[in-house]
């Protein structure tokens, strides 16, 4: 096992964990800032892939299509926020469970009749396609790297407006007290429903972005979701600092887990058998580090409440 | 023409109906003390003031505009600020943000209120959720200040201060009344708000049971309705 | 008898009728589908004792199901095999007998949820949520990747246990049993949410730190009703695991956890019988929407947010009024 | 001297920087009221958390009827006879009144884990909660769900709850808050009736009760006691004055 | 003869159940046959759904066949109830292992393959190509590993890894980099569905360019669309194809076009070939008269698009099994047949199996 290859594989890792934080970042501003439980969440990142892929094969461009994607989940997200969110605030979490549960259902049949049964293509544009050769000789994919890149941007930008601006604030008001910020003269609601779109469009551009590199297909967002609320669950709810980290936490985990385990377990065992143990080991380490955080930290890495 | 003007307002939670016809009219400039024994309804008037419960019959008129159809923060852009009972800051706040969140332009800035408060000054980045009772009770006033209201809303606004900085708030009042600030203000000491108020609106049951300046409330009416 | 009362009894009387109905025209469908309702009502009846009573949304309660038809499938799989299930330290022998499968099986889930619940428990809201998931997910992975029973292939029970003096092959016999358990989970809840403990239950989900004020200490109420809860739902998971006649990993799946979730809440979270009537509908709208569209879910998904927005404290809310106390 | 029930040795407490308690040494003695003043944010509340085991002091020590308290989490030290009220109430809020009072009751009890038989038609439990609750005056409520009594109303909940526990000591914080002239008297006839039964540590800003009610008086001034004494040598303690009195002396 | 269908018709791997659905009925149509009563039902993916379906489809339609289901998870809890009440099934998809060998039944036909068979033959093909060191790799659960063993049964080199991914991952960069650093010179995968297109998309993007070769699940016709340019020259092994040189396969790849406006699938095919051996036992026997209606059936008297086919002793093909190259045709990406893997290729179990 050379040098090369542990880096590349942290590479890997982080890679991994910032695609996971693109799709947090929109979770935690809707489910750790507004308290909302949105099982949705996948289906509005499954749409954004949608969006993107059909854009982009109907004009040739994939910039075309990550700009439709990001319109069509914010733009899906403002609806189901009018329509359907909005009643549900108010609500016990348990309501928006079912509610949620019940547009997943909506969505992913909807997205099926709309584009049929089949996997949709989607690829990487031109210019961010193939490998290019980092220093010390590792090859790595260009568009991973753009991937890093963008995931970085978002974070920064949610760190701002989080907590530099009065939107942020007033959001975090609207957390503990809808009725109360209303009384003092803000609207609330509007407010909402920006900040749903603006959860729901960045799901979308992960989708998008995600579905270039992976398939793009009814039911891809259900797993991405579970694994989004793992990383803001380790991180602490309702921290963009704690999504990043447990993003990157689970990212490294689970490909440095997938990659040395079975290594270990050959130690003592035979090679086919340690290849099984040691996989199965590593699909339940993300699982594994969760419980093993919320053990030794009920609230989280990051979580303000005790 | 009166600022705030409610004539006849009946309202429920739910199937319970807690107001029965309340009326009351504050002009501008003008302090009005809302009076009554516990449970009497004094909060409810103030939450369909503020929009924060819909009110079934009556008028509810603020600046000239009827409040009925009007969603809270619209209501509270009128000019409306409102000390809420039990103070309700934002748990998961610093004092700072807690007194900008919904700040709007005027003489009431950060700097106003902290002269007002010191001890807000010094707990600055504290998260409110871990501010004593009284240092929360601050904060709800400073917040609603700043919001530079038309009609500023007490609702029980000096529980759990200490005598000192009670005497201080009152204070503040005489200050903001002589400056014309219009202020409705529920509160347990009959002494100061007969010292203070134009006017006493005392309600029994959920109706306006008597109103008048606080020189016609004889010992006999206040043993009568407020039981001392 | 009150509003409620009535409703109950009128939704035990539909579940009946439904299986004799089924039994007497010849289409024994209908009966499976009955006790499918018997059986996914118990699971929520046990899920509505940690979730409803108690506020403690556990989204891995798959794992109780999971477990539970688990140990009925492997007893019996040694049984059929004639291999025992263990030879050290004691010989534990394979059995087809659901009077020893359930105790086993509420034994197990018993136990697991001890475990499970003592290290979640130190949680609370959303984080309990994700930990109890975490849980099942990673029973869920070690299910399919163990291949000594069937990994994701799963495991076959080729005849149903058995159960003294009855046929449990026979479609109402089993649906009698399976009504039998329900009705007397339904009847331990009950009397549960009335007790002293219920009472302790239910104010440590409205304020722990009050009922801990009082002197009663809320970890240990709440770990015991979770246990409670996860014993009922095991043991549904047996009844389901000989429903099927089958058992597999999809059992312990997170789908699983969150469709018990659904159909408590569908029904009424916290009401004696809203499980059974969440299960009901569920089960009707799954296998009637099929015939209805390819897309049929879209349907079931437009309906479910129907009884969300629309019916408050779900079906029962809407038939027999808000919940009431005391 | 009457018998010491609670006694505080030295007790600290820090938040960061801050030393919300300071060193803190008092006793409360069967048969009286012992109140607490003091600024806000001077560390009432956040001694009595330390009494009640809500949080751990990080020095001192706290003695109750002769036994060290250490080590013993909240649940407990309610059962050893220590009743609380909340600052800002805290009850159960979808319950009645009365399942309220029932609940302490039953915590009382120490009996909590009865699975089958109900509750609220034991009347070891309810008899008593309805006595609770008609002498705090919500006798007729009985049946209002918590969250929709006023908040004086739910004031005298707190009150019930504590009286429910049938303690050896009780720990007020601002009982009186909310009260309202007509329920501030009555709620200090009670307590002067109550002291009897348990001796109480009476945390109040209402200086009108306070110097009706207590026989000692301890004065908090950031997380210090300044000064312990008798009404009318606290009323006429110039440090006192000037910190927290103002004019109300 | 009523038929019962259950297959997965909603949610995200409802396109493979969708095209057996769609060559089951082609071949009925172009049959023109009224004798056929079919009864279609969506699984959900979902063995405990499927299993409710197939006691319905059993006991109140009184069903004669059963067909249709996908997946290995959701035969394995169908099958062994369903064929012991006395009805066939005939598995227009799934092959377990378990129902080729000691869990045989005599009334249980597959008419696709058994799982290990494509598998198999790209190990026979990696020996045949020259490969001296290959990476393997699989999810971990059984199927996974069964690819796995299909793969070295028939493959005698060196193994440059073998590895089992997680069930559902769709990030393989920790795979490719462990591919790239082993020195293979090929590279095995059997990854189904979205974790195939995943994958492709991948590897082409790491720049890594040992070849690929893999069964035929992940170069599947709606799976190339999908992946793109990705796929091309990628090596996979199939027991059919579309170009394959028979009339029937002609004349099925034409009719499928025209009705459905889409190229056929392996899966489409082997609907389509499920159907005709039924058609075909029909002709033969009727469905009543059990014993003489299985003998029809094991006759496989029919033409199959795939060319050659008969059954085994265990009721499992006997067939040539193919090795495609993705090629560009047009506009679309499809593949051509290169060479037979194997020829007249059973399974392994069959000796299990005593029927
Ligand atoms: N959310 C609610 N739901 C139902 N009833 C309520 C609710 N809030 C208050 N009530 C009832 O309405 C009546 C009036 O209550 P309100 O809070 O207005 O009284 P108040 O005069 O402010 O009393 P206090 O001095 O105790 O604050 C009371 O009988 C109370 O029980
Ligand atoms: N968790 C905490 N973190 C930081 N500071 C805290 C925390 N809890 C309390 N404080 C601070 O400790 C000080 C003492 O608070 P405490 O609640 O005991 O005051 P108090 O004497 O009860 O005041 P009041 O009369 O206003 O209720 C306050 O300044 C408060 O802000
Ligand atoms: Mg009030
Ligand atoms: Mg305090």
């Amino acid at each position: 096992m050379s040098a090369v290859l542990i880096i590349e594989q942290v590479l890997n890792g982080l890679q991994f964990g910032v695609m996971l934080f693109l799709m947090a970042a929109g979770l935690t501003l809707v489910f750790g800032v507004m308290g909302l439980i949105n099982l949705a969440h996948g289906s509005l990142y499954m749409i954004g892939a949608f969006a993107c892929a059909a854009v982009a094969m109907a004009t040739g461009s994939f910039w075309l299509g990550l700009a439709a994607s990001i319109a069509a989940s914010a733009a899906a997200g403002a609806l189901i926020e009018v329509a359907v969110i909005r009643r549900l605030y108010d609500r016990d979490h348990l309501d928006q469970v079912l509610a949620t549960f019940a547009l997943i259902l909506v969505f992913s049949e909807g997205t099926r009749w709309v584009f049929g049964s089949f996997p949709l293509y989607l690829d990487p544009p031109e210019g961010l396609s193939g490998a290019v050769t980092l220093p010390g000789g590792i090859d790595y994919p260009l568009y991973r790297l753009a991937i890093i890149v963008a995931g970085l941007a978002v974070a920064a930008g949610l760190f701002w407006l989080i907590g530099g601006t009065r939107l942020g604030i007033r959001i975090r008001a609207g957390e503990s007290d809808r009725e109360m910020i209303a009384a003092l003269g803000v609207n609330i609601a509007a407010l909402y429903t920006v900040v749903f779109a603006l959860g729901a469009g960045l799901a979308g551009l992960a989708g998008a972005m995600v579905g270039a590199i992976q398939s793009v297909q009814v039911g891809m967002g259900e797993p991405v979701l579970i694994l989004a609320f793992v990383v803001i669950v380790i991180g602490g709810v309702g921290s963009v600092a704690g999504a990043l980290v447990g993003a990157l936490l689970v990212g490294l985990t689970d490909t440095l887990g997938r990659f040395l385990l079975p290594v270990a377990f050959g130690a003592i065992l035979p090679p086919s058998e340690a290849m099984g143990v040691g996989s199965a080991l590593a699909s339940m380490l993300i699982y594994l580090l969760m419980a093993v955080v919320l053990i030794f930290r009920p609230q989280g890495l990051f979580g303000a409440r005790a | 023409m009166s600022l705030l003007l409610l004539s006849g307002v009946t309202a429920r939670y739910g199937r319970a109906q807690a107001l029965f016809g309340v009326d009351l009219a504050l002009d501008e400039g003008e302090v009005v003390a809302l009076m009554g024994r516990n449970g009497m309804g004094k909060t409810t008037t103030i939450r369909c003031i503020c929009r924060l419960l819909r009110h079934d019959g009556g008028r509810v008129e603020f600046a000239g505009h009827d409040l009925r159809p009007l969603p809270a923060f619209r209501a509270a852009r009128l000019g409306l600020g409102l000390v809420p009972e039990g103070r309700r800051c934002f748990p998961n706040l610093t004092v700072v943000e807690n007194l900008i969140a919904a700040a709007r332009p005027g003489p009431w800035d950060l700097a106003a209120v902290e002269a007002l408060f010191p001890r807000l000054a010094e707990r600055r980045g504290q998260m409110a959720s871990t501010l004593s009772g009284g240092e929360q009770q601050m904060l709800a006033i400073g917040r609603a200040l700043m919001t530079n209201p038309r009609l500023l809303i007490l609702d029980e606004a000096t529980e759990g201060l200490a005598p000192v900085i009670r005497a201080e708030i009152w204070a503040a009042i005489r200050r903001l009344r002589a400056e014309r600030q219009a202020i409705l203000i529920v509160d347990k000491s009959l002494r100061e708000l007969r010292a203070l108020a134009d006017r006493c609106v005392i309600l029994e049951r959920g109706a306006t049971v008597w109103s008048g300046p606080p020189a016609a409330l004889t010992p006999d009416l206040a043993n009568r309705h407020l039981g001392v | 008898m009150t509003r409620e009362g009535a409703v109950n009894a009128v939704i035990l009387a539909l579940l009946a009728a439904v299986a004799l109905a089924g039994a007497a025209g010849d289409r024994p469908f209908l009966v499976t589908l009955a006790a499918k309702v018997a059986i996914l009502g118990l699971a929520g009846v046990g899920l509505n004792i940690a979730l409803g009573f108690g506020g403690l949304v556990s989204f891995g309660h798959a794992a109780f199901f999971g477990l539970g038809g688990y140990v009925a499938g492997i007893l019996a799989s040694h049984a059929q095999n004639y291999e025992p299930v263990a030879e050290w330290p004691i010989t534990i022998a394979g059995t087809q007998e659901m009077l020893i499968i359930w105790p086993a099986a509420l034994a197990a889930c018993a136990l697991a949820a001890a475990v499970i619940g003592a290290l979640s428990l130190r949680t609370s809201g959303i984080f309990f949520i994700m930990i109890t998931l975490a849980f099942a997910q990673m029973l869920y992975y070690f299910a399919i990747s163990w291949p000594a029973y069937g990994g994701e292939d799963g495991l076959p029970i080729y005849l149903r246990n058995a159960f003294p003096g009855l046929d449990t092959m026979d479609g109402l016999q089993f649906f009698a049993l399976c009504l039998a358990a329900l009705v007397l989970g339904v009847g331990l809840s009950w009397r549960l949410r009335d007790s002293r403990f219920g009472l302790a239950l239910e104010a440590a989900r409205q304020n722990p730190e009050r009922v801990a004020a009082v002197g009663i200490r809320v970890f240990r109420v709440r770990l015991a009703a979770f246990v409670i809860s996860a014993a009922i739902t095991g043991l549904a998971g047996a009844l389901y695991a000989d429903l099927n006649r089958f058992v597999s990993p999809a059992m312990l799946s997170w789908q699983t956890s969150g469709e018990l979730i659904v159909l408590v809440i569908l029904g009424g979270v916290g009401r004696l019988w809203g499980p059974v009537a969440g299960a009901g509908l569920f089960v009707f709208l799954e296998h009637v929407l099929g015939g209805v569209s390819e897309y049929w879910q879209a349907l079931l998904g437009l309906m479910l947010l129907g009884v969300v927005l629309f019916a408050r404290g779900g079906l029962l809310g809407l038939l027999a009024g808000a919940r009431r106390h005391g | 001297m009457a018998e010491t029930v609670l006694e505080l040795a030295g007790l600290s407490k820090s938040f960061g920087a801050l030393r919300a308690t300071d060193g803190v040494s008092l006793t409360l003695r069967r048969g009286e009221i012992h109140a607490l003043i003091g600024p806000n944010g001077a560390g009432k509340s956040t001694l009595i958390r330390q009494i009640t085991g809500e949080i751990a002091p990080d020095s001192g020590t706290i003695r109750f009827m002769g036994r060290d308290l250490t080590g013993l989490d909240m649940p407990a030290r309610a059962r050893a006879g220590l009743a609380r009220s909340f600052q800002v109430s805290s009850v159960a809020s979808e319950f009645t009144a009365l399942q309220n009072v029932v609940l302490a009751v039953l915590g009382a009890s120490g009996r909590v884990f009865g699975f089958l038989a109900p509750a609220m038609a034991d009347l070891r439990l309810v008899g008593p909660a309805r006595a609770h609750l008609g002498r705090v005056g919500l006798s007729g409520r009985e049946a209002v769900r918590a969250a929709d009594l006023s908040h004086g109303e739910r004031r005298r909940l707190e009150l019930a709850m504590a009286l429910a526990l049938r303690p050896k000591a009780f720990l007020l914080d601002e009982p009186m808050a909310g009260m309202g002239p007509e329920g501030a008297r009555e709620m200090t006839a009670l307590l002067a009736g109550l002291k009897r039964e348990a001796p109480i540590l009476l945390v109040e800003h209402d200086m009108d009760a306070v110097f009706a009610l207590a026989d000692r008086i301890s004065v908090l001034v950031y997380g210090r006691i300044i000064a312990t004494g008798t009404v009318a040598e606290i009323r006429a303690d110039p440090a006192v004055r000037e910190a927290y009195l103002g004019e109300e002396a | 003869v009523k038929v019962g269908m259950i297959t997965t018709l909603s949610g995200g791997g409802a396109g493979l159940g969708i095209d057996v659905r769609d060559g089951f009925l082609l071949a009925l149509k172009m049959a023109g046959t009224r004798d056929v009563e079919l009864v279609i039902e969506d699984d959900q993916q979902k063995p405990d759904i499927a299993v409710q379906l197939a006691d319905k489809m059993i006991q109140s339609d009184r069903v004669d066949v059963l067909t249709g289901i996908i997946w290995s998870n959701l035969a394995m809890a169908v099958v062994p109830g369903a064929v012991r009440q006395g009805v066939f099934y005939l598995s227009p998809n799934a092959g377990p292992s378990q129902l080729a060998g000691k869990g045989c039944h005599e009334n249980y036909f597959n008419v696709a393959w058994q799982n290990d068979n494509l598998h198999e033959a790209a190990g026979a093909y990696a020996m045949k190509a020259g490969y001296q060191n290959v990476f393997i790799m699989a999810p971990n659960y059984p199927a996974g590993k069964d690819a796995l063993t299909g793969f070295k049964r028939f493959y005698t080199g060196k193994l440059a890894g073998e590895l089992y991914t997680k069930l559902g991952q769709t990030d393989y960069a920790a795979e490719i980099a462990q591919i790239r650093a082993s020195g293979a010179d090929a590279v095995f995968f059997f990854l189904p569905g979205g974790m195939g297109i995943a994958f492709l998309k991948q590897y082409a993007q790491s720049g890594v360019g040992i070849p690929l070769i893999g069964p035929a699940f992940s170069f599947d016709q709606t799976i190339l669309a999908a992946v793109g340019d990705a796929a091309l020259g990628v090596r996979n092994t199939s027991q059919w194809s579309k170009d394959l040189e028979n009339d029937a396969n002609r004349a099925f790849v034409a009719a499928f076009l025209k009705e459905y406006g889409r190229l056929p699938s392996l899966y489409a095919s082997q609907g389509f070939d499920t159907a005709n051996l039924l058609l075909s036992a029909m002709a033969r026997a009727e469905v009543e008269d059990k014993a003489a209606f299985r003998d029809a059936l094991r006759k496989a008297d029919f033409a199959s698009v795939r060319g050659k086919f008969r059954f085994n002793t265990n009721h499992h093909p006997i067939q040539d099994i193919y090795v495609r190259e993705v090629v560009r045709e047009g506009d679309v990406l499809t593949n051509h047949v290169v060479t037979v893997a194997l020829e007249d290729h059973g399974d392994a179990y069959a000796a299990e199996c005593r029927m």
